[in-house]
């Protein structure tokens, strides 16, 4: 089969998959069903991963209905693979494996009508992203930027008998329909002006134009859509409503990889569409979305450090760490973009581990406040284990991938911005300090018991459904094993050489604007320029340490600190959280839940982003 | 007349979005972003009008006839379904919000803050 | 934010919004203008490909991979309103009262059930020829089924509603969609790409693939649509929330402590 | 010929901006749908004057029929779960003067 | 001068108005009988456009509509005249409006 | 100008005339019933008029027929939705009992 056919099948093997599983799902039992999902899941990661050895260090490009361009004009939708696309679409195809194989014996019943509908959606789910991720045309992204949007939010409220679930799924569905309407219109615009739809096509002839009140409106209102995917402040309410909530498989997914979609959605269309001559200029797409990524970096880490609904200090850590990828990929350089791969990737292994384990704690207790869960998971003591090591992983510790992502990240902003350092460091350890201290407190009970207060609006997290009828029976093998591999996971992206070092061409590859037009059309030149380090330098081992430190220590201190009887800690502490309070509970107050409030956020983004843009161009 | 019908397009996102910030029922929210999508049916088709243009098959025509721009038809007519469709998955989550949680007003939904 | 602040909120956006919007439509190709590339080859290609409505020819054909995509779209919801409207635990169901309908309703209902499914019909074969095709006509055929709703009544409906098999019918078509695009990779081409005898020019059977995916789509959108309003009508007509069944009113439950029981 | 083409597409646009205010701005749902369903109408009656009766065909059938009517069916699931009894005699028992149904807006 | 365009456009213009000012009157029966009539003038209306343009297949807009909309005018009659939960909902201080 | 042409003319300014008079009925009468008096002529005088007059300009054929067809469509669909409307509106005057069905 030549290679540009994998393309497609990456979209239609799930898809194909998903309409087996309704159609003879209820006539084959739950093992059948199981062992059914898991091969079409490793059928395409087989092909993805077959696509991404026969892609190498070049371009795939499949013209779908063989609608090849003549002379340099076409009317068919193009799918254009490198290695950064398809990485992404191998890691979505990866952890819907994982995914698949944790809900093994998640569900105890699932539907009774309709059994194979779960499993169906995740793989429609997956058709989603995988088409998202390898799409080369801006309407054809949109279509599929709805797919797994819609798919999301049933997913996100397939448990029906509790109200969270569902106020999370409909804001959720909502804000990023309205999100997907704003991006269409912003196509129409590009449609109206260029008579194109392929991102390539529409940027070639984006450099006939001058540059004007439409390109600005046109850009903004293209990406509103990826920037509320990834969750980018003031986009970002939405999400920690959604991933809190959401059936623990599913948040796997969420956290780990659809919101890393919307990066990857701005960061390609940007590079592809916009960042042409005559388009918006290179240093007014970094200023700018530096500034985004670092608000949305700070907002997450503060308010995941406020959390004691452990999902939802989970979702907040993915608002702080999406922050930190959007300035990645905002450095516009190879290396951020090369970086923020290799971050992405280890962050999905370990985000999705963590709700794993969490999962098994809704499991075995009903419930993921870090308050009422205080030293019930002694027994789980491998469950403690992964959920620390998760926590590490979070901060940055060298040999995580997320470690090595975060350092070659920090390396990338130093020459430019050295205050971003403070950034990353602060945000992986407030993140990451965070999980390690509901893992001390969950885990092992350690510290005084936390007291009741009212610290201002607060999703407790306690009187959850338990998403399984049967509290009382061991805890499957499945939802243990897969968060140890995808921690393993998470790891070898950050020891093995190879994976550094693809990922580096990839990113010079995917910077290259010139070759992907090139290459719609024929072979492509290389790309000039050599491509950036992704190795482990004794720089970013020492910061990867230093955030990591700095995790233990806030962690120790919030679970420790009041019982030190020293007055002089007492009242430092009692400073600190007063001064806190009053920056923090505003912040907190904005997370109201409020469809409506989150509507007017979304035009207040919008217009602020319209206003600076137009300022710099 | 030159931007007429796209300003009309931005009227009738931006009167949805008024709609959906003050709303009191998360069923109208709902009908008010079918509301907003309509925006983009308006901007498509509007764009690709031709003076003189008239609709692109060429059943009852000769294939010399001035056609308006088919393309965007093509994409107005996937993003009505899409718009049905997300419609419906939204008012069945609706439906149920209501049964578990008593209201579906945005005002008292408050299971989720802070 | 109080219901003021977060509309004065807005309403500075939206001016903001409305002023750049505005500046952008100046800067658009003036409406009723002239030049249309992508329209222009578009209809080209359809004259090749013998399709007599271009808007079919771009659907199911030159840019079938979005409709591939539209028609998961409604595959999903579907399937997610089914997961999302299914009896809960606690809900039963309960057979409604047969309604009373007014003779004439009744009378109206029966002669327009014919009428209407043969419309729909034409609609969805004409598709590649004159406006219309698999989704149109699939709406309408599903509006027609519930014409026996109004006419007569809700058991009627559940009688001429074969619910089980159009959910495989849905599913089975989203499926042959996603399928007849290996008949491309079958005959050594690309995905999706229309390898079949074109036919002759404005003929029912003609432009290849086309009538083929039209079909399916037609009785994706027909079956799913029904099987959708089938499910809200159940929520509406046949099951009994728990609340219900108390007797307790859900007001109760509802406001601050919602949320943290 | 062309001049009331591009008549045809003003007023069409005014009917259609009009109505979008009109359903925008409605409170209640049900009075919402009432308008989705002319708002349909008028976006069919836009598209056919601007050469898209494709277009305008699936805005008939899904605007005026399919929509409002889920946003109904929804409506009166969402009203009815308000303490009816499971008789399925609604609308008969209701006191109107019990503010907890007012406010339901379940005035007769 | 085409009479067909010009009678839709007297029918877009002083037909259809008063259709959509009485659909968003209060009282459901007004809204219906708006509603109504707005289906009738606007199948009308396509027939005429066919006409007009000379595109005989618009007709079938107007054959839909014919068919399609007292269907959903009865549907509307039957869930708003069945279950008389119309009025709106007035809630203490609900200002809007 | 054929004397057909100027036939489909008359009935054409007929049926447009009823159309608008439905219009201007629906705003200026004020009852609910006198509303529904409006719908009427709309319906059954207004829209078949038209619907012959676009007949009598195709000439005889298939699309005559169907242009008839549809005018006697929108005939009995509007006197049918009329009565349901006025139904309708009975019921929330309790005029009519209400056992209204599912």
């Amino acid at each position: 089969m030549p290679t540009q056919d994998l393309l497609p099948l990456a979209v239609a093997v799930p898809l194909l998959g998903a309409v087996l599983l309704v159609v003879a799902g209820r006539r084959l039992p739950r093992v059948a069903i199981d062992g059914l999902v898991t091969a079409l899941a490793a059928a395409d990661v087989a092909d993805l991963a077959l696509l991404w050895a026969r892609t190498g260090d070049g371009r795939s490009v499949a013209w779908l209905g063989g609608w090849r361009p003549v002379h340099g004009e076409g009317v068919g939708i193009v799918m254009v693979g490198d290695r950064i696309g398809i990485g992404l679409a191998l890691l979505t195809a990866v952890l819907i494996l994982a995914v698949v194989g944790y809900s093994w014996r998640y569900f105890e019943q699932p539907p009774t009508e309709h059994p194979g509908t779960f499993p169906a959606l995740i793989l429609v789910f997956e058709a989603g992203m995988c088409g998202f991720a390898l799409t080369g045309d801006l309407f054809n992204a949109f279509v599929f930027f709805e797919l797994m949007g819609a798919v999301a939010y049933a997913l996100t409220g397939f448990r029906i008998e509790d109200p969270r679930p569902l106020q999370g799924a409909l804001t959720f569905g909502i804000v990023n329909s309205l999100a997907a309407y704003a991006s269409l219109l912003g196509i129409g615009l590009l449609y109206a002006r260029t008579g194109e739809l392929g991102f390539a096509q529409i940027g070639q002839h984006l450099a006939h134009h001058r540059v004007d009140a439409l390109l600005v409106a046109a850009f903004v209102l293209v990406l509103t859509g990826p920037l509320v995917k990834a969750a980018v402040a003031p986009f970002h309410f939405w999400l920690p409503d959604a991933h809190a909530v959401a059936p623990t498989p599913v948040c796997m997914l969420l956290s780990g990889v659809m919101v890393e979609l919307g990066i990857y959605g701005i960061a390609r269309i940007y590079w592809t569409v916009f960042s042409g001559p005559h388009g918006i200029p290179m240093a007014c797409f970094r200023d700018t979305f530096v500034a985004f990524g670092a608000l949305t970096a700070v907002v997450g880490a503060v308010m995941c450090w406020q959390q004691r609904h452990l999902k939802r200090m989970l979702a907040f850590s993915t608002v702080g760490h999406v922050g930190l990828f959007l300035i990645g990929v905002a450095l516009v350089t190879p290396e951020g973009v090369a970086g923020t791969a290799l971050y992405v990737a280890g962050h999905a292994g370990v985000k999705a581990a963590l709700f794993a384990v969490t999962g098994v704690l809704l499991d075995r207790h009903g419930s993921v406040d870090e308050y009422g869960l205080y030293g019930r998971g002694r027994e789980l003591r491998l469950g403690g284990v992964l959920f620390t090591v998760g926590g590490l992983a979070l901060a940055g510790l060298p040999p995580f991938g997320t470690g090595l992502g975060k350092a070659v990240l920090e390396h990338a902003a130093l020459s430019r911005f050295p205050w971003l350092l403070v950034v990353f460091v602060g945000v992986s350890a407030l993140t990451a300090g965070a999980v390690l201290r509901a893992a001390a407190r969950v885990f092992a009970g350690a510290g005084p018991r936390p007291r009741e207060r009212y610290a201002g609006p607060e999703t407790t997290g306690g009187g959850e459904e338990p998403e399984i009828r049967d509290p009382s029976r061991a805890v499957p093998p499945p939802m243990l094993a897969v968060p140890a591999v995808l921690l393993l996971g998470a790891l070898a992206v950050g020891v093995l050489p190879g994976i550094g070092r693809q990922l580096a061409l990839a990113a010079r590859l995917f910077t290259d604007r010139a070759g992907y037009v090139a290459a719609l059309y024929g072979p492509a030149p290389a790309p000039s320029g050599a491509s950036p380090a992704t190795g482990w330098t004794a720089e970013g081992v020492s910061l990867g340490l230093l955030s990591t430190l700095l995790a233990l220590v806030v962690a120790a201190l919030a679970v420790w600190g009041p019982a030190v009887p020293s007055g002089a800690v007492h009242r430092a502490r009692e400073t600190l959280s007063a001064t806190g309070r009053r920056v923090v509970l505003p912040l907190r107050r904005l997370h109201s839940g409020h469809i409506g409030d989150y509507v007017s956020w979304l035009a207040v983004g919008l217009a602020v982003l319209l206003v600076v843009t137009a300022a710099q161009v | 007349m030159s931007v007429f019908p796209y300003l009309v397009a931005g009227w009738i996102l931006l009167i949805g979005l008024y709609g959906m910030v003050r709303s009191r029922d998360a069923i109208h929210t709902i009908g008010c972003l079918a509301v907003a999508q309509s925006s983009t049916y308006v901007l498509l088709l509007a764009v690709g009008y031709r003076r003189g243009g008239t609709s692109p098959y060429f059943s009852d025509t000769p294939k010399s006839t001035t056609v308006v721009d088919p393309v965007v038809q093509a994409l107005a007519l996937t993003d009505v379904v899409v718009g049905a469709t997300v419609t419906a998955l939204l008012l069945a989550l609706a439906i149920q919000l209501r049964k578990r949680h008593g209201t579906i007003d945005p005002d008292s939904l408050t299971g989720l803050k802070g | 934010m109080s219901r003021r602040l977060r509309t004065c909120l807005f309403l500075a956006a939206a001016v903001v919004l409305a002023a750049f919007y505005a500046a952008a439509c100046t800067g658009l190709p003036h409406f009723a203008g002239l030049v249309h590339p992508y329209g222009t080859r578009a209809v080209a290609a359809a004259f090749r490909q013998r399709t007599a409505n271009v808007i079919s020819s771009i659907n199911f054909d030159q840019r079938a991979f979005d409709t591939l995509g539209e028609e998961s779209i409604l595959f999903a919801a579907v399937l997610g309103a089914i997961v999302l409207l299914r009896r809960a635990r606690d809900e039963r169901e309960a057979a409604p009262a047969p309604g009373r309908v007014m003779p004439s309703t009744r009378l109206f209902g029966t002669v327009m059930l014919p009428i209407t499914l043969l419309t729909g019909f034409y609609i969805v074969a004409h598709g590649q020829l004159s406006p219309g095709g698999g989704f149109q006509g699939g709406v309408i055929l599903a509006t027609g089924l519930h014409l026996a709703y109004i006419a007569a009544d809700y058991r009627a409906l559940e009688r001429i509603r074969p619910l089980a098999s159009l959910d495989v019918a849905d599913a089975l078509a989203a499926g042959a969609f996603a399928a007849l695009g290996f008949v491309g990779i079958a005959k050594g081409a690309a995905y999706l790409q229309n390898v079949l005898p074109l036919g002759t020019f404005g003929q029912l059977s003609s432009g290849g693939l086309v009538p083929v995916i039209n079909a399916a789509v037609g009785v994706e959108v027909g079956s799913g649509i029904v099987v959708l309003i089938a499910h809200f009508i159940d929520q509406a007509v046949e099951i009994e929330s728990p609340s219900t069944q108390d007797g307790q009113r859900p007001d109760d439950a509802s406001g601050a402590d919602g949320g943290n029981r | 010929m062309n001049g009331i083409a591009q008549y045809l597409v003003v007023v069409a646009l005014l009917l259609v901006a009009a109505s979008a205010t009109a359903a925008a701005l409605a409170r209640d749902p049900v009075t919402q749908s009432t308008l989705l369903a002319m708002l349909g109408i008028a976006l069919a009656v836009l598209f056919t004057v601007l050469q898209a009766p494709d277009v305008a065909l699936s805005q008939l059938a899904v605007g005026t029929a399919v929509t409002p009517l889920l946003i109904l069916l929804t409506v009166r699931k969402v009203r009815r779960g308000t303490g009816d009894g499971a008789d399925g005699k609604r609308g008969e028992s209701t006191d109107p003067d019990t503010p907890s149904r007012d406010a339901r807006g379940r005035r007769r | 001068m085409n009479a067909w365009l010009v009678a839709t456009a007297v029918l877009l213009t002083f037909a259809l108005p008063p259709c959509v000012w009485v659909a968003c009157r209060d009282s459901p029966q007004e809204r219906l009988a708006g509603l109504n009539l707005a289906t009738t003038v606007a199948a009308v209306a396509f027939l005429l456009i066919a006409q007009g343009f000379q595109r005989s297949s618009y007709g079938d807009l107007g054959l839909v509509l014919a068919v399609l909309g007292p269907a959903g005018t009865l549907v509307f009659a039957r869930l708003l005249g069945g279950s008389a939960y119309d009025v709106p909902a007035r809630r203490a201080g609900d200002e809007q409006r | 100008m054929t004397p057909r042409h100027v036939c489909a003319l008359a009935l054409l300014v007929a049926g447009i005339a009823v159309l608008l008079l439905s219009a201007l009925g629906l705003v200026v009468l004020s009852r609910p019933y006198g509303r529904l008096h409006a719908l009427t002529p709309a319906t059954t005088l207004g829209a078949p008029l038209v619907c012959l007059a676009l007949a009598v300009e195709t000439g005889a054929g298939r699309a005559a027929v169907k242009l008839l067809i549809i005018g006697v469509l929108i005939a009995a669909g509007g006197s049918v939705t009329t009565m349901a409307v006025g139904r309708a509106t009975a019921q929330a005057d309790d005029l009519v009992e209400r056992d209204s069905p599912e």
